[in-house]
This record gives C-alpha cells, structure tokens and sequence, in this order.
C-alpha cells in the first residue's frame, strides 16, 4: 500500500488524478496545483474537490447571496450574521435566538427515512454549535403528486425520519409545510429547520485560535457513510486490494444526538469550549478547514487517532466520512480533563486528534506521515465563484400571457359550493394532521403554538414568558411564475404568518431550492428570486441571518419549480399574548382585513379546477403587509383580537374554514357590496389575515384601522354550526370536516 | 404448510445504533465476552402451496422489493425444516 | 418542608426537566437522580420521565432497568415508596417487573401525538386520590410504543383487583387491550401509564388543560398527610 | 470468532401489526400464496473464545434476561455454522 505524501507529491509531479471523476473542473484542479505548488495528495485533492463543491463551497450562489449582507436592513437585534453555522438575534432580556433551515432532498429520495432523519440531525447540530439549546424544530417538505405510487414510498418514510429523530431527540415539531406538485416528483423537497436559545454570552463560534489548545473531536464514531464519491479516489491511491464499497447513504442515530446536545449543554455551561463545529457534509474536511480558516494561526491533525467504526477506511475516507453526531472542539489544555470526564458522563467518546499550531496550514498526518499541507482559507473560504450566465427563460412571456383570471368560472351558486368543497379536499388544501400527529408537539412543556396554526410559538423564559415564534412558506407555483415577486411572496406570507400570532417578526433564515445552476433559465429564476428576497427584506426590515441554497433539483432536464422557502422569526414579549386562529366563540365578529382583487395567477383554484399555472401571481405591497403586521400585533397586545388567521393559498374560504373546524364552530359570512363572491372566496391576494373580534372591542379595533389607514371590511359573524355564505350555500362543519381531514389518511393511511 | 424464513440485517458497513446500544448494555449487566451484536430483523412467511424454485424465486423478489431495503440491508431467504 | 420527589434522568431522557416543572408547580420540591447514581438523595417518591432512554433500542425500557438507580428504585418501590411511571417510565416498569405486563408498538406503527381523553378508573392511588373514580381527564399522548399487553389471566386480575387506572375514552389510540391507559401495583404505590400528565399542567402550554396537575397535588396530598 | 444466532419472536397468541401489514400489503404488490406472516428480531452476536456449553448457557441467560422480553416473546439460540 502506498500512501500519497506530501513528500511523495512534490516528487511525483506528473501522476496523474481522478479530479474530473471527484467533479472538479480543470481549472479548479490547476488552482489547487497552482495554491500548493505541486500537484495536491490523494488527501488533499479529496478535501479541495469537495469543500469546492456547490454543495459546500457556494460558488453559483455566492455572487447572488452577497445581496443579503449588501441590502441588510438597519438591525440592532443582529448579533451573529451569515457566515456562521447559524445567524444569532437579540431577541431582549439577555436571550439570543438562532435559527436556519437547511435542506436535505436528494438522500432523502435515494433512502426517505434516513434522508429526513439525517437533514433534522444535522441542522440540530448547527444550532448546537452556536451554543444554544435546540428548542423546537420545523420541516418544510414538497412532494410529487399525492396519487404517484412513488409518493407512497417518498413521504411515509420522509415523515418517518423526521419524527423517529426529532421525537427521539425531544424536540417539538411546532410547524412545517407539506405540498404537492408533479415538479418534485423524482426530486422531493425535504427542509427541515431548527431554532436554539442561548443566553448572549454563551454565544460561540467556529474558529481555532489559541496556539497549543487541543482539537478535540466527540460523538460517534467514524464509519464510511457518505463518501460514495471519495471511494474513487481510495481505490486509486490504495493497491487492487482496495476498500469495500462505500455507503452512500448516511444512517442517523439519534440516541447518540441527544447525548451530543447534552453533552454539549454541559461543556458550554463549565466554559470549556474556545470553538467549536458540527461536523456535517464533509465530515473532519470541513471541520478542520473551517475552524482553522476562521481562527488566527494553523491546525495539526493526527488522523490515526480518529476512533473508527471501520478500521479499513482510508485517509482520504476518514477526511471525507459524513458519519452523523459528532462535534469538533479547541479547548485550553488545562480544561481536556474535565472536558474528558463530562464526555465520559454522558457516554460519548471524545478524543484529542489535534491542536492548533502557530504557523498558518493545515497539517494532517497518517501514520507519522504528512499528507496535507494546505493554507485552510484556500479549502474552507476561498473556493472558486462562479459567475454563471443567466437569461429569462424563452417560455416567462407564454406563461405569464396565459391568465388565469380568464379561467371558467363556477357558473351558479351550487358549483361555486362544489368547487369549494373539492379544493378543500385536494392533497394541498387538506389537512396535514395525519402527518403532523407523528411528530412530538409537547416535548419540553414550552410549547405555546404548533401546528396547524400559523406560526410555531415556545415559550423561551418560564418566569417573563417571553416567547418565540415561527414560521416557515413558500410558493414555487407563484415563484415559477415571477420569481422575484414569488420569493417576496414566500417573505410576505411568512412575515404575515409570525404576525398573525401576535409576534414581531425580526429576521429571516432561508432555504433557496433550485434547478441546476448550469441551465441560464434557472440561474436566472434564482438571481432573480434572490434580488426579491433582498429587496423584501430591506423594505420589512427583517435582515437574512443564513440559510441554505440546494442547486440541482431536477430530473433530467426538467428543474423543479423554483422554491424559496423563507423562515420568519419573531418575538412576543408576553405568550399569553399570542393570538391563535380558531373561532372559539359565538358571535365574535370576523373582519377581513386588506384589499381582495382578482388574482387567481398560480391560485390553488386554478390548478385543483384547471389543473392550471399561467398568469401573475398576486402583487406584492411591502408597505401594506407591514402595516397590516403592526395592526395585528397591536391588537394582541390590547387583547382587542379572539383569533387572526392569515390568508394565503385557498384564500379567503380556506382560511374561513380552517378557524371554524379548530374552534369548532360556524360562521355565518355576508359578501361585501361590489364584489364578486367567486373572487371574494378564491382570490389569494397578498396581504389580508381575517380576525374575530369580540363585541366589546368592535369599535376600538376599527378605529385603530382607520386611524392608521388598513382597509378592515366587517363580512360576517362565528355562528352556527356550518359555513353560511350569504346568498351562495352552506356546507355543516362535519362536511367540511369530512373533506378537509379525509384527503391524506386515504392516500397514505 | 412450509416455513421460509427471510432474514433482514444491515449491511455491514452501515452505522448498527441498536446492535450497538445491545452490545454496550451487556457488560454492564455481567456479559462479557461478546465482541460485536448486529440487530436485524427475522420475518416467518407461511407458504401456501409447494415451496419449489418457482416459489422460491418469488420470494426473493419480495425480500428484494419489500422486506428488505436494499440500499442499506441485505438478506438471506432460507425454508426451514 | 415539603416532599421530595425525584426525576430520573437516564441517557436520552426527554420530559425530565419537565416533570421537574410539574412537580414544582405541584408545590413539591424536585430532586434529579441520575441513572448512574444508586442514591436516592432521600427523596419521598420517584417519578420515571417519558422520552427515549438508550434511544428505546431492542426494547423501550429494556437498557435502563439495567441501571443503578433502578435498584434502589425497585427496591424502595417494594417497600412502598410512590413511583410513578410516565410513559417510557411506564416501559421501563414493566421490564423490570414491578407491573405487569408490556409495551409493544402502536397497532397502527405510527408515533401518535394527540390530546387524549381518559376516564380515571382507581383514584385511590398514591398519584391518583385528587381524581374522582368514573372522572374524565385529557392529557397529550405521544409514543410509538404504547399498547399494553398482557396474558387473559393478568388481565382479569388487574380488572378484578381495580388495578386498571386510566382507560382510553373516545377510541384506543394503539390497540392497548382492554383500552388499558395505566395501572398499578397490588399496593397502589406504583403506577405507570402511557399519557403524559406533566404536559397537562400549565393553562397556556401544549394543549392548554391543566388536568395532570392532580397526579403532583395527589402526592403532595399523600405525602403530607402521612 | 463465533457467530452464535439469537431469534426472537413475539409469541403466537400476541398480536403483531408489523407481520400483518407486511401480509396485507403482499397481494397489491403482486405477492400471493403467503399466509401468514410474522416479523421478529434476529442478533448476531461475535463470540470471542470458543462456543462451548458454558458459553451457550451464558448466551441464553442473556437472551432470556434481556434480548427478549419473556412476557411477551419467545427465542432460540443457535451457532451459526
Ligand atoms: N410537515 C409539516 N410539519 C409540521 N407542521 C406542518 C407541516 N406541514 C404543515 N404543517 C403545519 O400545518 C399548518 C398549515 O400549513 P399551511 O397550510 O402550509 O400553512 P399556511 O399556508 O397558512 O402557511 C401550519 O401550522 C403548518 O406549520
Ligand atoms: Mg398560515
């Protein structure tokens, strides 16, 4: 067996690489020769050709996401910004909250239940290394179509995951989003997001500084998961003899996580962590790279003291093992013991593989032996950065000519009723509840909202009940149809969702899914989502915190819708406060507020009715939703609202209907003057929530809107055991019951 | 009616948490001497009918297809006698 | 002074800082043990958390029986000391023999999270003299591993003997036999159940109800008086 | 080393939703002729030194104590040839 040195490098100049089978580009290989002045180890190729990756170096996105920082509104609250493992906000009485959403959609469609169940294990892990403690998770997922036998294979082991992992780890699932289009058919979307609280001094961060501290890694051991690629490169370096195949799947143990968060927990509390990284995609690579790249001075690794799970893998494959629950920490060396003996209470092997050097590279040795010699920055920050073309597709102009307002139109009273009843029903409009019921909502007694309400909501401090609250959206129907207002759809709506219970939305995370950057149509759906995404943020105040872009969604050539998803984080100083959206009572009075025009562009009418997409999505008033988001957290504030539920997909009588099953009660609705009662009900403009308002408050409500000018239409009253529209039908909640909750169980019970 | 036995274990490369957890336990409770525990999962199939190549074959598919998830596990199909 | 009521935590322990929550809103005082540790710290009663120790590996409850504390734990239980088993607790109660019968996963194979109704059948336990017999409560049920099985001969007897505590209203969630919630010991001092009341005691969290704030105030109750 | 075999399946008169989903879905995927079927546990445990009585009685305390849950399951130990 010969090992690839980096004494041998220098001598061997001309041995030839698998670099293109690694998927680096020849440029990108003569860059590494170029940074090194030789050609890189087998070691150092592996770790270049995947930190360079899209997947971990950026670099289709990054031209387009320096937006974020450039267009970041004016924030107090923004404590740690993008870069880190997580974005950390102020969110008042000494408490800090991070939150990001990350996605994890192709392992999850090669293996669901171990693809979700890593995704949720490894955004836990991000939060974690900031040095807060994971108090609630979200999973936003799309699948193909809801009747596709590969869906039944798709979602029940994608759901599987997530529970049998965030239920295992005690955190409450308090929202998510699950949609269905043909697009993700052979490229499901499964995110997942997570939120930790800290204090503002147990902030931490990835980086390796102090000359002589120890690189500490703990967790599980490590084994050849994920490193399905890398194995080229193994069987190059190593004789015919060389390694087993290699999983490319990655199999999650979260009984492991949960002794890694509390472990972790008590590190942070004894102050025995100078810096610390989750080992996620790119295993130790990234880790090392990161941590070093950040810190002030060099690191020296000895890879044989990495406790294997398989003794035959490689160097290049421990460098590369995505194995899951494991943590790198720098520590002073007089506190290894006691971060020893915590590790030893809670069952989790930690070993010293390491410690950060004076001098400014990357030191790893084999056996005695240097393979990688390499200034960090060039493999963790300063990878390569594409400007890749980009061009408004051929086909943008058809599409949006093609209108949906023209659609046919329910012609009497009777198929306005059927019309509503089967959009109700359809696969996106029902409800999730068989799904959502899988996951743990109570775990950690905080939790104050989840689903199906419109945002998640914990209580952070049991003793002032300041709370958090958030919510996760996106449309890739608007966003196929005008990305840039379609990502400030996916921002609006969210925002809207965080207000309507009464918080005060502060700042985003987001998980930008896309086709492959390599087709200009795509790149340009994604500059221009990205461009809105900025721009909303700036006129809402709420500045990007982090996130993630996951490229190549497609099958063959056919890319998925373009789906932002947006993540709004806001705070509530009081959860007592918090507004729910069900109709608790009778006669409370229900307002609409905002403006209802005709915009069925991309509508759940359009494609449950016409199985149609054309036209323009609804316009966006950034104003208004700020507005109107202002009004409906005064109104909590002074207890002058009962319940709020925003309107979105489905539009005014999908969000009617859900408020009256929750609270289980009726509504009795009367059709404003002047408008049309098929729009009035189907139309998904962007900023409205409907409210219900107590008697009492009637009047100081309405004066608040009008004084401040937010258009609030009186249309109706909670009465009754049924849905009555004025003039047009009534359907009894047990039929709205029956069709709104029949749909999923029969798909997929 | 005859017993096929299809038994269903992961792959040896991949990451075994229960086996693991098993094996963990055991000195703990005064078992010593067990250097590896790989859990994996037994299914009892009664077979109506000869169980003759052709049924046979037929099993396999559906370990194949079904019982096992053949990206992480593998299996054996065995009559028992 | 007041009681003492410990919460163990064994590895990968959920709902122990929430049942520490429960029982200082009860008005007890919380005292955590830890699965390594055989000492009890002289606690008055023992309340073994839901979640997933060992991660619920080859059997809920089957690893953690194993440990230290459940020596002591057993051993005071013989002698009559108030355990309560919530969930995973309940799981590991029944491994360790102190109830009868066991676990196994939901007839249906899903995790199941959901308020559920339960008709309070013994009320003359240590954790259940603030409920009435014949009383309905609501309290979040959460596990994959809930129903409750038991040989025909045990049954009866626990039917028989009034051991039966908590049955399932308004449908079984899991295929427990018998609509079987909790149970307890011959000497009413054990009792173990699947739903989670420590989650049903504050007005504005989880679902809202405080109806498993009796399982605490009982033993306050008891603990006080005797 | 020996690889000694221990199986674990729930007793008869226990219900096992596992089995049965797997025989209910067996017809829609083509499947016919099974039954019954159950699904059960299987360990495989490397022994060091070697598999004589008195570790096989060791190997079945071990499964009667703790693999398997007697209330509920029964067993069989084996070496695997
Ligand atoms: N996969 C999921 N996990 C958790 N909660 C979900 C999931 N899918 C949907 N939900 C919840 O169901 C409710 C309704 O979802 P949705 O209709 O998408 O909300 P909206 O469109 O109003 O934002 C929300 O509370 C949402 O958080
Ligand atoms: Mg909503």
């Amino acid at each position: 067996m010969s090992l690839d040195t980096v004494k041998h490098a220098a001598e061997t100049p001309d041995t030839a690489q698998p670099w293109a089978e690694l998927g680096l580009k020849q440029d990108e290989y003569e860059r590494i020769r170029a940074i090194l002045g030789r050609r890189p180890t087998g070691a150092e190729l592996a770790m270049y050709s995947v930190m360079w990756s899209e997947h971990c170096s950026y670099k289709s996105s990054k031209v387009h996401l320096r937006q974020f920082g450039e267009k970041a509104p004016e924030n107090d609250a923004l404590l740690v910004g993008i870069g880190e493992n997580a974005g950390v906000v102020d969110v008042g009485q000494g408490y800090a909250v991070t939150f990001k959403v990350e996605s994890h959609n192709h392992p999850s469609y090669i293996e669901p239940y171990q693809g979700a169940a890593t995704g949720v294990g490894g955004i836990v892990r991000d939060i974690l290394a900031m040095g807060a403690r994971p108090v609630a998770v979200m999973d936003p997922l799309r699948f193909g179509a809801a009747d596709h036998p590969d869906t039944k294979r798709v979602l029940p082991g994608v759901v599987a995951g997530i529970g049998g992992y965030g239920n295992c780890l005690g955190l409450p699932n308090i929202g998510g989003e699950v949609v269905f289009d043909p697009c993700y058919q052979g490229n499901p979307l499964v995110n997942a997001l997570c939120v930790g609280v800290m204090k503002h001094e147990d902030i931490h961060l990835a980086k390796a500084s102090g000359a002589g501290n120890k690189v500490i890694l703990y967790g599980a051991r490590t084994g050849g998961d994920g490193i399905g690629g890398v194995s080229v490169l193994a069987s190059e370096t190593f004789d015919a003899t060389g390694p087993a195949k290699r999983p490319a799947v990655q199999v999650g143990d979260p009984f492991q996580e949960k002794l890694l968060i509390e472990c972790t927990l008590e590190l942070f509390r004894e102050h025995l962590v100078e810096g610390i990284q989750d080992l996620g995609g790119a295993g130790l690579s990234c880790a090392t790279s990161e941590l070093a790249s950040a810190g002030s001075g060099g690191m020296r690794v000895e890879l044989d003291t990495v406790p294997l799970r398989d003794a035959t893998l490689s160097p290049e494959e421990i460098l590369m093992s995505e194995s899951q629950e494991r943590m790198c920490a720098i520590v002073e060396p007089g506190k290894v013991a006691r971060f020893m003996e915590i590790c030893e209470k809670w069952d989790v092997i930690a070993t010293v593989i390491g410690e950060v050097t004076e001098g400014e590279r990357l030191e790893i040795f084999w056996h005695g032996e240097q393979i990688v010699d390499v200034p960090p920055r060039t493999v963790a920050h300063e990878g390569p950065v594409y400007e890749r073309p980009y061009a408004r597709p051929s086909w943008q102009d058809e599409l949006q000519a093609d209108d949906a307002n023209k659609l046919p139109r329910p012609a009497s009273s009777d198929e306005l009723r059927e019309q509503v009843l089967k959009v109700l029903a359809s696969p996106n409009q029902a409800s999730k509840s068989w799904i959502t019921d899988q996951y743990d909502r109570f775990v950690q007694g905080n939790t104050v909202l989840a689903q199906p309400e419109d945002s998640g909501m914990v209580r952070i401090d049991e003793s002032t009940n300041l709370g958090v609250a958030v919510a996760t959206d996106g449309n890739g129907r608007y966003t196929k149809l005008d990305p840039y207002t379609g990502a400030q759809l996916a921002l609006a709506e969210s925002y809207r969702n965080v207000a309507a219970t009464g918080a005060r939305p502060l700042a985003i995370s987001n998980c930008l899914n896309f086709g492959s950057p390599e087709d200009p149509g795509v790149m340009w759906q994604f500059a221009e989502a990205t461009r809105g995404l900025a721009d909303g943020c700036l006129a809402l105040g709420t500045p990007v915190t982090g996130g993630n872009v996951s490229l190549y969604n497609q099958t063959g050539e056919t890319a998925i819708h373009p789906t932002p998803v947006v993540a709004v984080l806001g705070v509530i100083d009081d959860v007592n406060r918090r507004t729910p959206m069900a109709f608790t009572e009778q006669g409370q009075l229900l307002y609409l507020l905002g403006e209802t025009h005709e915009e069925l562009g991309g509508s759940a009418w359009s494609q449950v009715i016409h199985d149609h997409l054309g036209g323009l999505p609804p316009r966006v008033d950034l104003e208004r939703e700020k507005l109107l988001a202002e009004i409906l957290i005064a109104a909590s504030r002074d207890g002058m609202i009962d319940a709020a539920h925003d309107l979105s997909d489905g539009g005014l009588v999908q969000a009617l209907v859900e408020s009256c099953l929750r609270g289980g009660n009726g509504a009795r609705i009367l059709v404003p003057e002047g408008l049309d009662p098929f729009v009035f009900l189907f139309s998904e403009s962007a900023g409205r929530a409907v409210v219900a308002v107590p008697r009492s408050e009637e009047l100081r409500f309405t004066d608040m809107c009008g004084a401040r000018g937010l258009p609030a239409t009186r249309i109706g009253v909670v009465d009754g055991e049924s849905l009555e529209v004025q003039g047009e039908f009534g359907i009894s909640l047990d039929e709205l019951r029956s069709a709104h909750q029949g749909t999923i169980p029969a798909l997929f019970g | 009616m005859a017993r096929v036995v299809v038994d269903v274990m992961l792959k040896p490369e991949i990451l075994d948490p229960q086996g693991q957890a098993v094996q963990r336990a055991l000195p703990r409770l005064g078992f010593e001497g067990i250097a590896d525990v790989r859990q994996g999962k037994r299914f009892e199939l009664e077979v109506q009918g000869p169980v003759d190549e052709a049924a046979l074959a037929r099993i396999h598919e559906m370990a194949e297809t079904f019982l096992a998830n053949t990206v992480i596990e593998d299996f054996t199909v065995r009559v028992e006698s | 002074m007041t009681a003492r009521v410990g919460v163990v935590t064994f590895p990968g322990t959920l709902d122990d800082r929430d049942t520490q929550r429960a029982v200082r809103i009860a008005g007890l005082e919380a005292v955590p043990l830890w699965h390594r540790d055989k000492d009890l710290k002289q606690v008055d009663a023992v309340v073994l958390p839901g979640g997933f120790s060992y991660g619920d590996y080859l059997r809920a409850g089957a690893i953690s029986r194993f440990s230290p504390v459940m020596e002591s734990v057993i051993e005071q239980a013989k002698a009559g000391m108030p355990v309560l088993g919530i969930c995973n607790g309940f799981q590991v109660l029944t491994e360790t023999h102190l109830l009868p019968g066991a676990m196994l996963r939901n007839n249906h194979l899903h995790f199941i999270c959901r308020d559920q109704k339960l008709r309070v059948e013994n009320a003359d336990t240590a954790w259940t003299a603030d409920y009435r017999a014949g009383q309905q409560i609501s309290v979040p049920l959460k596990n994959i591993d809930g129903r409750y099985v038991a040989d025909e001969r045990t049954l009866d007897e626990l039917e028989a003997e009034g051991r039966v505590v908590f049955r399932y209203l308004d449908g079984n969630p899991n295929g427990s036999l018998r609509d079987i919630a909790g149970i307890t010991n011959a000497a009413g001092n054990v009792v173990g159940l699947m739903p989670h009341p420590e989650h049903a005691v504050e007005p504005l969290i989880g679902t809202g109800r405080t109806d498993g704030l009796g399982f605490f105030t009982s033993l306050l109750k008891k603990l006080v008086n005797s």
